[in-house]
């Protein structure tokens, strides 16, 4: 599904292949007791100045996408198959040395826990300054300035002194803005946001994702922001890919998936989250059962064991048939659009007799 | 996690290994009897042509025979290989012990102090400073003979009993502290977890609550360190007999024959490579058994 | 009072088989030390053979005392000795001095009234040192008279006269002066430490001794009026502390560091515990001194030396080493093959018995009844415990209390121990079954050494193979000198040794089993108290000339072992000793059981 | 910083006043008399009695114990004359001054361990990176079998192996002996070959096996990771940010090790007939030469301490979030 981007980037490769894209990607982890496949034929494209969402619940194989797209997934024991392009350039081929020159200069990640992401033992100022020093050749007093620069955008205040500080003397929020700054030392063309805001308090959150924003409109960089939490998707996201046992299970403009979600899963996630708009009366869902072992997916839709609606199918096509993910917009799923209305309408009914925990 | 035990197969075979080491130390009189040998025997003295002139044996590679499998001893000319049997069964038995003890004690203090903290954890945990800043080897040597000479009684024999409690004794003394920094140290962070909390709060002794809800979480540190620190229990011991404060002729030892071989080595090298050989397999095997014990109950560290 | 060398191999790991008889063919390769050394005894045949060594022990004329010292074959001058001992030096003032490593070393750099000269046939003779001739007694024995020689000189070229000698006795008496020998001041003031009232300061305070006790009446002469008779004065003077030390240069205990030399070489650096430069004295006048020479320019003396370490450098023969020898490091045991086996070491080692001789004391008190000491004596695994101490290259399997190396020893053996070296059970056993005795405990004490703990292993075997029951006790061992010279012990069988301090009987016999010597701390460590025992001592110590008392010292020797058995001879100890290929002049100095340095050269 | 120093010294204090009293008393437990070593020959009651009181040994145990401790920083008058400060009092068996033969002594055992920790600090960091920078190849392999082997190893049997066969048997090194480096550098190192090699297997191992342990933790770490992500390369992130991670945990028991084998690495000393602290801590026990065997544990006991400050000191360097206080 390609975004048409609706701002001023220009239009990138002359050829169809879009900035960034992912093609039938498979990741297999070989472990003692068998072989994990964390990623299960996941596809998605990304042009600039556009944001993918990706969600799903620990495990459904989000951090593994993103890890296999900057090359940084463990090499011991990993079979990587598909194709991953970033501006027409294949990476799962690319020798470690080309990842290298890519890794923090033409794509950057932000990772979750900012506490255990940065290194304890050198300084902020230090650890943003060291990919600028590398890609760019700056020299230690640029590439520092660069880092005082760099905090200061991200809105650090004071930030020529604070600089020189140790990650463990910054405040969560803070160490989450350096990160930030660190991955866009070098104005990355693609930005991969693992969960950057999980670990951090309501009000910095929102923060934080408007920093990445406005740094997104300056820079007009490509965007992939993985979370278990639809409620920053919402705001933030242009499109929205779900996954589920390292599969998408659905995908689609933001708004057209949490308008109008048609995978049972995703029904499920947005169930099992508080929304501002409703009452806080309103009991919240959890999806029953626990996320399948990856080491021996079940058999037809992964998502059965735990779906609510394989009767409605009929027959034991849940278990056998694994259903397709049309290409665009849409869900993998054996209900027909029309099962999809009904039951959606019945879940969003209030059930007052019902309270759940969390 | 048996069942991850069972599938570590180097695992098993040093916990046979460790098991057979057992084995003949309790068997010790059992395996000499049927080999025919014992262990204070002086046979090469009692019997000519087995010691030359100078006291090493006649045959070569140290005198060994189909009748002495592991040769015989310079000079005193007995079987080396049940004085390595019966020193293997004090070895272990004064190692076993000392473990033990310093176990016990490493859990008391350990979970004691973690578990009551304040002033008490403060005093214990500058009490085993202080222990931890003794030079441990020196003090082994220095302290043995000031404990020997507290049990003997002038003009009778000292019993071997009690040069191996003396031994058993100043191993432990110096020996718990690390189990119970340890101990303490997963106390401390067991001590604010739910279960612990909520145990107090429903108002469990707090025998109970160590009892049933913290010792069954420190099994795993207790059995891996237990396993890690008899090996080491084993070769500091036989340090002591090798420097010559651990057991006395004619109580077969292992660490003895080890300063005795050092003193043979010129003439007769056989006689320190069997001890030599089975402490190595011994404590390979147990160290191997340690990784394996860990590995089975703590999955995260295999790699 | 007296005590004897006290020789300081820890005999940790001495030695193997003695050459008994038996044994004696296979042996023979292991006892014959070679001709090294120059010295006689080459082969020590054991106690079966009469070695006749000892009876070579005589005193000197003047001409004997006359120097210079006898040219040594090959010798050159020049070069350096490099000395590798295994403790370090206790003490350097002569005073002290009383164990054998710087027994042997003092003789390089101090002088004494008379000394001992070895001949290249190993006889010994008494000579004049600094006094022309062994002395001239008067008054029954009583009175003694030394004159010194002309031309003897301190290190500063200052000449060595009465007064200076007079004062090297007289500082004796100083109360930090304890560890040397002292039978001249005893002699002079009385037994025991009595005669420290005669001159409580020493001469410190200006105060001397009166000439009726010592007398210089004029610079050349020195008179002894001892209180009682003494036969062997002139091998008492022959003790490193009866010589002659400056008064101005007398620095108390300070002179332990820095004694003033009257030999050919005097100290040159010296840290203590550690090494001992020794540099030619050029004040030393070769034609005054019978014994020494001064070949080599000087001596450094390491210490620190483990026996296996100095052992595996002479083997090895490499570099420094080559100049290299040991005034009183043995081969190491362990080595002890290797050494007989490798060819070129043939003309750098030897193999001599030494004064010194290993028993095992009954306590007598305890065991009274005379049958079972029998029976003991009997048992005990002479051979066995000599194996366990290292065999034949550490000592001589003893068959009565004298050493081979005391003037007079006869190869008596009474208990017909050669025969029976591992001990006799069945005799034991029949002899305790007489006593009705069967069953008995014994309580036997060790030192807790490596080499003790082995022998109690074939001690309490032998002994129970006899029908004993024993308990084994072992003493810590640096509590076990007193705690077995404690007359009330509760031990019944112990190790102890004995060397004497002159070749002479008479500090032997006396020492060991007269009942008047029983007191805490005293060598009558069997607690014999036999009176007839007593009489005989004194008669023989009556006789005035004491090569007449040698076989009279042997009978009464015997006599003992076979009636009253206090105590089981076990070994006597020798000497194995090697050294590097480029050392030259190196004998056996039969008295001290150390090598001889004083004619080594370098070559 | 100055306040983290001032508190840990006192507490060592603290620490070594105890232990030296600790040892002190106990060896009064000793059935002996010290006075006798010192006696000679010809020792008598009397002269025993003056001994004893020459040595103080006739004054109550904590007087004596206050006498030997004070003498330490004032120097201290014998009849034998004064031993001047740091004074650690007469040996009783050879009558010299306890500081000289510890100064004497020290030197050994400072080469052997200083040289033995060269050794497998170095070889053992480096084989424990090599095997987790090569992780699960036959490198690693290779080097995990060897460790394991090396830490089962004793020094009392691989010591006398090497002796007999590098030096008794193929003549390839010298016999272990002590020499001054400021005397023949050359004969001080092939002195000390033997010792620091066969001590260095051992510690080897230990080292190896926990530097590759760490290094493959930090390398599983989050902020190694971003490294990565920041396009630093394999080699950068293994040599700045995994090894500083993997370096705290070394350091550490490194200062440890090296603190105790300061006291004597006796049994190294032992089996090579090296005169050290440690064979002399061993003879003084056996000799009961108290104020010897004293010294040795005071500099034992103050070598652990002040290894335990260092390492707290180099923790707080390697590691920023460790505040010293």
């Amino acid at each position: 599904m390609t975004a048409t981007s609706p701002d001023t980037t220009p239009p990138p490769a002359p050829s169809a292949t879009p900035f960034l894209s992912v093609r039938d990607l498979h990741v297999r982890f070989t472990t003692e007791d068998g072989v994990v496949k964390a990623v299960d034929g996941l596809s998605f494209d990304l042009e600039r100045g556009r944001t993918l969402g990706i969600v799903g619940e620990s495990g459904s194989g989000k951090s593994v996408t993103n890890l296999a797209v900057l090359g940084l997934h463990e090499r011991r024991g990993t079979e990587i198959t598909g194709t991953i392009t970033l501006d027409g350039r294949e990476l799962t081929t690319a020798p470690e040395s080309a990842l290298e020159k890519l890794r923090g200069n033409k794509m950057a990640m932000i990772f979750q826990d900012s506490l255990t992401a940065l290194s304890p033992y050198y300084t902020v100022g230090r650890q943003i300054a060291e990919p600028y020093r590398k890609h760019t050749g700056a020299s230690r007093r640029d590439a520092r300035r660069r880092a005082v620069e760099m905090l200061d955008k991200v809105g650090i205040p004071n930030a020529a002194r604070r600089v020189d500080d140790y990650p463990h003397q910054f405040s969560g929020g803070m160490r989450q803005r350096a990160m930030i700054a660190m991955a866009l030392v070098c104005d990355p063309e693609l930005l991969i946001a693992d969960e950057p805001t999980t670990a951090l308090d309501v009000t910095v959150q929102a923060q934080i994702l408007d920093l990445l924003k406005d740094l997104q409109r300056q820079t007009g960089s490509a965007i992939v922001l993985v979370t278990h939490d639809l409620g920053v998707v919402a705001h933030t996201v242009d499109d929205l890919l779900v996954m589920y046992a390292g599969r998408a299970v659905e995908r689609g403009p933001v708004r057209e998936v949490l308008g109008a979600p048609g995978h049972p899963y995703t029904w499920g996630l947005l169930g099992s989250m508080p929304r501002l708009t409703s009452d806080v009366d309103e009991p919240l869902v959890p999806i029953p059962g626990a996320p399948p072992s990856l080491l021996t997916p079940p058999p037809g839709c992964p998502f059965h064991p735990r779906c609510a609606h394989v009767a409605e199918v009929g027959g034991d096509r849940c278990r056998t048939e694994r259903p397709e993910l049309p290409a665009g917009r849409g869900a993998a799923c054996h209900l027909t659009p029309g099962q999809r209305r009904t039951a959606l309408a019945a879940r969003l009914a209030p059930r007052p007799g019902r309270g759940g925990t969390r | 996690m048996w069942r991850r035990f069972k599938r570590d197969r180097s695992g098993v075979v040093s916990a046979y290994i460790v098991a057979f080491f057992f084995l003949v130390a309790v068997t010790a009189p059992l395996l000499s009897k049927v080999y025919g040998k014992n262990p204070t025997e002086t046979y090469g003295l009692d019997e000519p042509g087995l010691l030359n002139e100078f006291g090493y044996p006649v045959a070569p590679n140290g005198g060994i025979s189909g009748r002495f499998w592991f040769g015989i001893e310079p000079t005193l000319g007995r079987d080396v290989l049940t004085q390595l049997v019966y020193g293997i069964r004090t070895s272990l038995l004064i190692a076993t012990a000392a473990t033990v003890l310093c176990v016990l004690t490493g859990v008391l203090v350990g979970v004691t102090a973690g578990y009551i903290g304040g002033r008490t954890d403060y005093l214990l945990g500058r009490f085993i400073d202080l222990l931890l800043a003794f030079p441990s080897q020196l003090s082994f040597i220095a302290f043995t003979p000031v404990v020997y000479s507290l049990f003997v009684s002038p003009g009778k024999e000292t019993p071997t009993s009690l040069r191996v409690l003396t031994l058993i004794l100043v191993l432990w003394v110096l020996g718990w502290m690390g189990m119970a920094r340890l101990l303490r140290g997963q106390v401390l962070s067991l001590r604010e977890r739910e279960f612990v909390e909520a145990a107090k709060v429903t108002g469990a002794s707090p025998w109970r609550i160590i009892r049933k809800e913290l010792l069954p979480n420190l099994w795993t540190p207790i059995l891996v360190q237990s396993t890690l620190m008899l090996p080491s229990v084993v070769t500091i011991e036989a340090g002591l007999s090798f420097i010559g404060v651990g057991i006395l002729e004619p109580t077969p030892d292992w660490g003895r024959m080890f300063a005795n071989g050092a003193h043979y080595y010129e003439s007769d090298i056989t006689y320190i490579f069997f001890p030599g050989l089975a402490m190595i397999i011994f404590v390979v095997a147990f160290n191997l058994l340690g990784d394996s014990v860990r590995d089975a109950f703590d999955p995260r560290t295999t790699r | 009072m007296t005590k004897a060398l006290r020789h300081r191999h820890r005999r940790s790991a001495a030695v193997a088989l003695a050459c008994w008889g038996a044994a004696g063919a296979l042996v023979l390769t292991a006892c014959s030390g070679g001709g090294g050394g120059g010295g006689g005894g080459g082969k020590s045949e054991g106690p079966g053979e009469d070695k006749t060594k000892a009876s070579n022990y005589s005193l000197g004329t003047k001409e004997d005392s006359a120097g210079p010292a006898p040219e040594v074959k090959g010798a050159k001058k020049g070069g350096t000795v490099n000395v590798l001992q295994r403790d370090a030096f206790n003490h350097l003032d002569p005073g002290q001095i009383y164990f054998a490593d710087v027994l042997a070393a003092q003789m390089l750099y101090n002088r004494s009234l008379t000394s001992y000269k070895v001949d290249d046939q190993g006889r010994v003779k008494v000579v004049g040192d600094l006094a022309t001739d062994t002395g001239t007694a008067s008054d029954g024995g009583r009175t003694w008279k030394f004159t010194l020689k002309d031309g003897l000189k301190f290190e500063d070229g200052s000449p060595i006269t009465a007064r200076d000698v007079r004062w090297g006795i007289e500082r004796l008496y100083a109360p930090f002066e304890t560890d040397g020998p002292l039978y001249i001041p005893q002699w002079l003031s009385g037994e025991g430490s009595t005669f420290r009232k005669a001159l409580p300061d020493g001469p410190y305070e200006g105060k001397h001794l009166p000439s009726s006790v010592l007398d210089t009446p004029d610079d050349k002469t020195i008179i002894f009026h001892f209180l009682q008779p003494h036969a062997d004065t002139p091998f008492a003077t022959a003790m490193p502390n009866v010589g002659a030390v400056k008064a101005e240069k007398d620095t108390k205990q300070k002179y332990d560091n820095a004694p003033f030399a009257s030999g050919p070489y005097k100290v040159g650096e010296y840290k203590v515990g550690k090494s001992l430069k020794l540099v030619r004295n050029e004040h030393w006048d070769p034609k005054t001194d019978p014994i020494r020479h001064q070949y080599a320019d000087g001596f450094e003396i390491s210490f620190g030396h483990q026996y296996a370490d100095s052992t595996r450098r002479f083997l090895a023969d490499q570099g420094g080493d080559k100049n290299a020898l040991s005034f009183s490091s043995a081969v190491a045991p362990e080595m002890t093959e290797k050494v007989l086996k490798q060819a070129d070491t043939r003309s750098r080692r030897f193999v001599e018995v030494q004064p010194y001789v290993d028993y095992m004391s009954i306590n007598v008190d305890r065991v009274k009844d005379v049958r079972v000491r029998k029976a003991i004596a009997h048992a005990m695994p002479n051979g066995q415990i000599l194996q366990q101490n290292g065999g034949a290259t550490a000592g001589l399997l003893a068959t009565n209390y004298l050493s081979p190396a005391m003037d007079g020893y006869r190869p008596t053996d009474p208990l017909g121990k050669k025969a029976k070296p591992s001990g006799d059970p069945e005799k034991a056993r029949a002899l305790l079954k007489e006593a009705g005795k069967e069953g008995m405990e014994i309580v036997y004490a060790y030192a807790n050494t490596d080499v003790q703990q082995k022998v109690s292993v074939v001690v309490t075997q032998a002994l129970e193979r006899a029908g004993f029951k024993v308990q084994k006790k072992e003493v810590d061992a640096n509590i076990w000198r007193t705690a077995v010279a404690e007359v009330k012990n509760k031990f019944d069988v112990y190790r102890n040794s004995w060397g004497a301090d002159w070749p002479v009987s008479s500090t032997v016999i006396p020492l060991l089993f007269d009942s008047r010597q029983i007191a805490d701390g005293s060598q009558n460590y069997s607690h014999l108290n036999n009176r007839a025992v007593d009489a005989e001592v004194d008669r023989i110590n009556k006789i005035p000339d004491v090569k007449q008392a040698g076989p009279e010292w042997q009978k009464l020797a015997d006599r003992i072992l076979t009636e009253d058995v206090p105590a089981v001879p076990v070994f006597y100890n020798r000497q194995f000793s090697l050294w590097g290929s480029n050392i030259g002049g190196v004998r056996y100095q039969p008295v001290y059981g150390t090598v001889d340095p004083t004619g080594v050269f370098v070559k | 910083m100055l306040r983290f120093l001032a508190r840990r010294v006192l507490g060592a204090l603290v620490i070594i006043v105890l232990i030296s009293a600790i040892t002190f008393f106990l060896f009064f437990a000793l059935p002996s008399e010290p006075a006798l070593m010192s006696c000679g020959k010809n020792c008598t009651p009397d002269a025993l009695a003056l001994i004893n009181k020459n040595l103080g040994l006739d004054e109550p145990v904590p007087v004596q114990y206050w006498h030997y401790m004070a003498g330490i920083f004032t120097g201290r008058d014998f009849s034998v004359g004064h031993c001047p400060a740091p004074c650690f009092g007469y040996s009783f068996s050879n009558q010299q001054p306890v500081w000289g033969t510890i100064v004497d002594r020290f030197p050994t055992t400072l080469s052997i361990t200083v040289g033995g920790a060269v050794v497998f600090l170095v070889v053992g960091v480096g084989i424990g990176m090599l095997a987790a920078a090569f992780r699960g190849t036959w490198v690693d392999k290779f080097f995990s079998s060897l460790s394991l082997i090396g830490n089962s190893l004793q020094i009392y049997f691989v010591g006398v192996i090497a002796l007999a066969v590098l030096v008794s048997g193929l003549h390839w090194m010298d016999n272990p002996a002590y020499h001054p480096i400021t005397e023949n550098p050359g004969k001080w190192f092939t002195g000390m070959l033997i010792p620091w090699l066969v001590l260095s297997i051992i510690f080897i191992a230990n080292y190896s096996r926990m530097t590759r342990s760490q290094m493959i933790e930090q390398m599983g770490e989050d902020h190694v990771r971003t490294a990565r992500a920041k396009g630093l390369s394999r080699r950068t992130v293994f040599f700045r940010y995994a090894w500083r991670g993997a370096l705290a945990p070394v350091v550490t028991i490194f200062g440890i090790d090296l603190g105790s084998l300061f006291g004597g690495a006796i049994i190294t000393e032992f089996t090579f007939s090296l005169h050290g602290l440690g064979r002399l801590a061993v003879s003084s026990v056996g000799e009961t030469d108290l104020p010897t065997l004293m010294a040795v544990m005071l500099v034992g006991c103050t070598a652990i301490v002040i290894a335990n400050i260092v390492v707290d000191a180099a923790y707080a360097f390697i590691d920023p979030r460790v505040r010293l206080a």
